[in-house]
């Protein structure tokens, strides 16, 4: 391996093109129009332009992607984390073109993109799943039968879903028909795929999710827990490792479950295994995620261990050098993401031009952005400004320090307003200072309002 | 007057001699090279900022018709940029043909005089064949992009100058 | 015609007034390049701004004359600075008094006449008692700081204007 | 303890402002006019001028700032490093004003400042000193005599120097009447006191120091050992830690040593003892600095140890609650101090005004900076634009790291230049590679170009 293409824009591509220089591999960033003066096109070896702004004419556009990849001597791509990562057909077309796929195997993707073929995998494999379906289910009366042994409300979620889209809590039996109807046409119009399937809904859980390593020769590794219960519109904006509280024997059978769970299912790279953890502290396989994740730095963090360079190392066909034994986490790391959005207009994007932007330092705390005093957040893509982490040998220095962390950012610009604020007020809730919050944390702030 | 008095950035401070020689130099030649004054001109390089902008009966004293762009925004540009015209670029990442097939004759060459979708090339992207075709009458009067080479998306590869059509 | 330029923050470091000439200098470079004058100009480099406006009639009678604008080099002051005059400052960071002692008279205030080396005030710092003199001979037309205020090295106490000797 | 006052400008002054500020104290800063447009003025709760450019005006200005601290209410005063961190005068002065010097008692920068006296109570302590005198010598004669019985070449050293200033290696007899007549000579005009002492000289030695905690009851701790070999003009540019191949034995016996010489001189606070380790791994006492280091980063990324926190909590009068069994480092840590200064004109300084300025950022990266953008480089101070620290598993990803890291750093302005090529350089040199360089790497460099 010697020439990556980052297949991806923003703060992971830079941060992905950060450990390949430190690796020796050179860079080849791909970029829309959108993106020629952002930082990657400078920092990488070599940047191709690869179509206009859209998405879909760029960032997803696999054979132009696939083009820059033969044209530039790329021998692997890395997808980073959203836009083509988690599509197996540009797992299938890379190890067809003899490029290394940074990720695993495109059956791999395919089977755990589906969340039903998932759940059944892992149930299979001994996790616990939360009662519902798992075979999607075919009309709105098989859904309510299901929900009257199981208790409302209940979930249903499309089965090609996952990253907090394409899915729909019903409360009320009454609702049912309707919103099961609703959920259809969503996850057609955004997946493709009509089927779905129910399960319980928690509406207070925690969202406990496993880092997991493995390697081209069925040998895995957990790294811990991150709690991400803080979302806002299921999207998670404040993430921690290690999840408080977390009891020392139920992280450990949390995070044994979910690597049995991908070694089963023959997983290969770097991945995440999600769980909701009910304040029973019984915990129930959600979904994997088969990409880097955006909260990767605080495992990071607590761990010392680069996740990238682990991706890259497995990719290149290298045996996993860590063992589970030698695994100890130090401290707290806790992330926040700052968006460039408005929180009392419902979370909306607020893009535009910055003409200032000051970003914390000091010690102890990482700031991943490819955000620049001079430059634009777009409207096109996702408005993550910059990922803001702190590490503290415990959680009251964490959160100090992410105090500190936060009032030191500001980005300035027309029409430019950021979920700081938001994100401090959060920190500041009884729940939080306790560590006893969980996923409704948001709603009583934002109903609160 | 319009109202392009702001400026790009307020967020740093400088002296910046160096840059600010290089901006004036840039402004200086620019508007000597012109042959009609524009209505403004604005350059920019870091902090550095030049605007300028001319009246309407000025402009249309030193100029002939006042099609041009009421702002011309000097930013960036690759060098070698010379000449004027309507350019045709690259719908894609991919290899650039002149010509259909390695022995024939080009698509076109400068000089040639084309009609609007007319083939004047090939980018071939994943083993696709994507014929690259004049936007416009007119008259080829440069070829960019060499014969069987990598070109980028939006890559300049042909520019047609439409008034000699 | 108008002709401004102003600093778009306060910094009365020396780099800016370098700053300040660098961008003057810069204009009249630009502008004697000229053929004829534009109607507007703007030049900044950092914090400096230089902008240039030119009047319809003023314009017209350039175009021949081709004299040289007055370019004013304003430099850049504190906002909320009144009265011209010369600034009497803090010698050390320390406690101000107008007057030798709790219930005297103060040294001086406002309308009276002073002489070059004068006591104006007491600045008390680690318990020394620092005069504070006028620099010049003038008519005392502001006293910045109260009596009995903790004040900071350079902070402006009473402003004078030597031209009411 | 509510109210810190921060006697010093720059990194370290921004540094220890964020310490403050996580642990809820007050900050209050003092500046020069020069330091006017400062980050420092815009961070702190209050600013105060004490003074114009030149540092003996304004930050050793003592009335002034105690007047500054005074009028503000701090209750403490940190000096950080230089200026007047180690003048007695300042500690003595601030505890007879009732407030609190964060550093050790005046008496104690008293003994440990005058070098003789730091070397007889060290000597007492069981360290190990270089052959050579212990008090002061009174002529050119009586050096010659030392030097006769120890060997050439000998180093003359003033009793009130420190931090590689005010030093003289004599390695031909003859030289040594006038090479002992200029530094008498500079020792009296850098420190107002002339005496000088003898001592040998170890040309090609490491250099390796002991970052040493002690709070007021007799407890101390010490937290390994930094290696700061690389030196240009007797400064460090290039830090360490551990430091590479010290055998674990040996960095014990140091750190044991060390601990046990503080801790019978009285110290309190944060330190560091001085060590010269020649090729046989003999190590002999050299100085102990009576303040937070420069180099302290590097400590703190291995440690996990927020030092200026714990020289806050023990200055506050609380009891250290690390015990020496429970500090195991972590990986390695290198900085690299970026400062604006011509290698190629004999380290000249370039200071000037800038107009661009980018910091390295990403995973395991941190810079310590005072420097911004649209900054001035103050031909006034310290040439130190930024220190960029980085931590990594091992010493060849530290490596890879800080040259990824380094080559993102640029600072541009009107006759500015930096030594970051230079340091490149450095870090590439077959001997640092190894880890087997000594004090003698930068001169090999130098004489070499």
């Amino acid at each position: 391996m010697h020439t990556v293409l980052i297949a991806n824009r923003g703060e992971i591509a830079l941060r992905v093109a950060r450990t390949c220089r430190e690796m020796g591999l050179r860079v080849v960033a791909i970029y829309s129009t959108e993106d020629r003066d952002g930082p990657l096109v400078r920092f990488a070896d070599k940047a191709v332009c690869v179509g206009p702004g859209p998405s879909r004419h760029s960032y997803l556009n696999l054979p132009a992607i696939m083009e820059a990849a033969r044209l530039t001597g790329a021998d692997a791509v890395h997808p980073g984390y959203g836009f083509l990562s988690e599509v197996s057909d540009f797992a299938e077309v890379c190890e067809a073109s003899g490029i290394t796929f940074v990720g695993p195997p495109a059956a791999v993707i395919d089977r755990l993109g589906d969340k039903s073929a998932a759940r059944a995998a892992m149930a299979e494999a001994g996790l616990p799943l939360l009662p519902g379906t798992i075979e999607p289910v075919g009309d709105a009366e098989a859904v309510a039968k299901v929900a009257a042994e199981i208790g409302y409300p209940v979930i249903v979620k499309a089965v090609a879903g996952g990253g907090g889209r394409g899915m729909q809590v019903v409360t009320d039996p009454d609702e049912l028909p309707r919103q099961y109807r609703e959920i259809r046409c969503t996850a057609q119009a955004l997946f493709g795929d009509d089927r779905v399937y129910v399960e319980r809904y928690l509406p207070s859980a925690r969202h406990i999710e496993v880092q997991v390593l493995c390697d081209r020769y069925g040998n895995g590794v957990y790294l811990g827990q991150r709690d991400c219960s803080v979302q806002r519109r299921r999207q998670k904006i404040i993430e921690e490792s290690p999840p408080p509280g977390l009891p020392a024997d139920l992280s450990e059978r949390i995070g044994s479950a979910a690597l049995q769970g991908v070694l089963a299912a023959g997983y290969v790279g770097a991945g995440t295994v999600e769980f909701l953890v009910d304040d029973l502290n019984r915990f129930y396989f959600m979904e994997v995620n088969c990409r880097i994740q955006v909260e990767h730095p605080v495992t990071e963090l607590t761990y010392g261990i680069d996740l990238v360079r682990e991706q890259l190392r497995i990719a290149g066909g290298e045996r996993l050098d860590l063992a589970q034994e030698d695994l100890v986490a130090r401290g707290v790391a806790i992330e926040c993401r700052v968006n460039a959005e408005d929180p009392a207009r419902g979370f909306m994007p607020t893009p535009g031009q910055l003409y200032g932007l000051s970003l914390p330092a000091g010690p102890f705390v990482r700031v991943d952005t490819a955000a620049t005093a001079s430059g634009r957040i777009s409207a096109l893509y996702d408005p993550l400004l910059a990922k803001i982490a702190v590490w503290a040998p415990d959680r009251p220095q964490a959160l100090a320090r992410m105090r500190r962390a936060l009032a030191e950012f500001s980005a300035e610009g027309p029409g430019v307003s950021t979920n700081r604020d938001f994100l401090l007020t959060a920190l500041d809730h009884p729940l939080f200072v306790a560590g006893t919050h969980d996923t409704s944390l948001i709603s009583r702030l934002t109903d609160s309002h | 007057m319009t109202s392009l008095m702001e400026p790009a950035q307020t967020d740093t401070s400088a002296p910046l001699a160096e840059a600010l020689d290089e901006v004036r130099r840039s402004a200086q030649s620019l508007l000597a090279d012109l042959g009609d004054r524009p209505r403004a001109l604005r350059i920019r390089a870091g902090d550095v900022v030049v605007e300028m902008e001319w009246t309407e009966q000025q402009h249309a004293r030193a100029g002939s018709a006042a099609t041009e762009p009421a702002v011309a925004t000097v930013a960036p540009t690759p060098p070698g940029e010379a000449p004027t015209g309507i350019d045709i670029c690259a719908p894609t990442v991919g290899t650039f043909y002149r010509a259909p097939e390695p022995d024939a004759a080009p698509f076109v060459s400068e000089g040639d005089q084309v009609r609007r979708g007319q083939q004047v090339g090939i980018v071939e992207a994943m083993k696709l064949m994507i014929p690259v075709e004049a936007e416009a009458d007119g008259r080829v009067v440069a070829v960019h992009a060499a014969d069987c080479t990598p070109v980028e998306y939006g890559e300049r590869l042909i520019t047609i100058d439409p008034t000699a059509a």
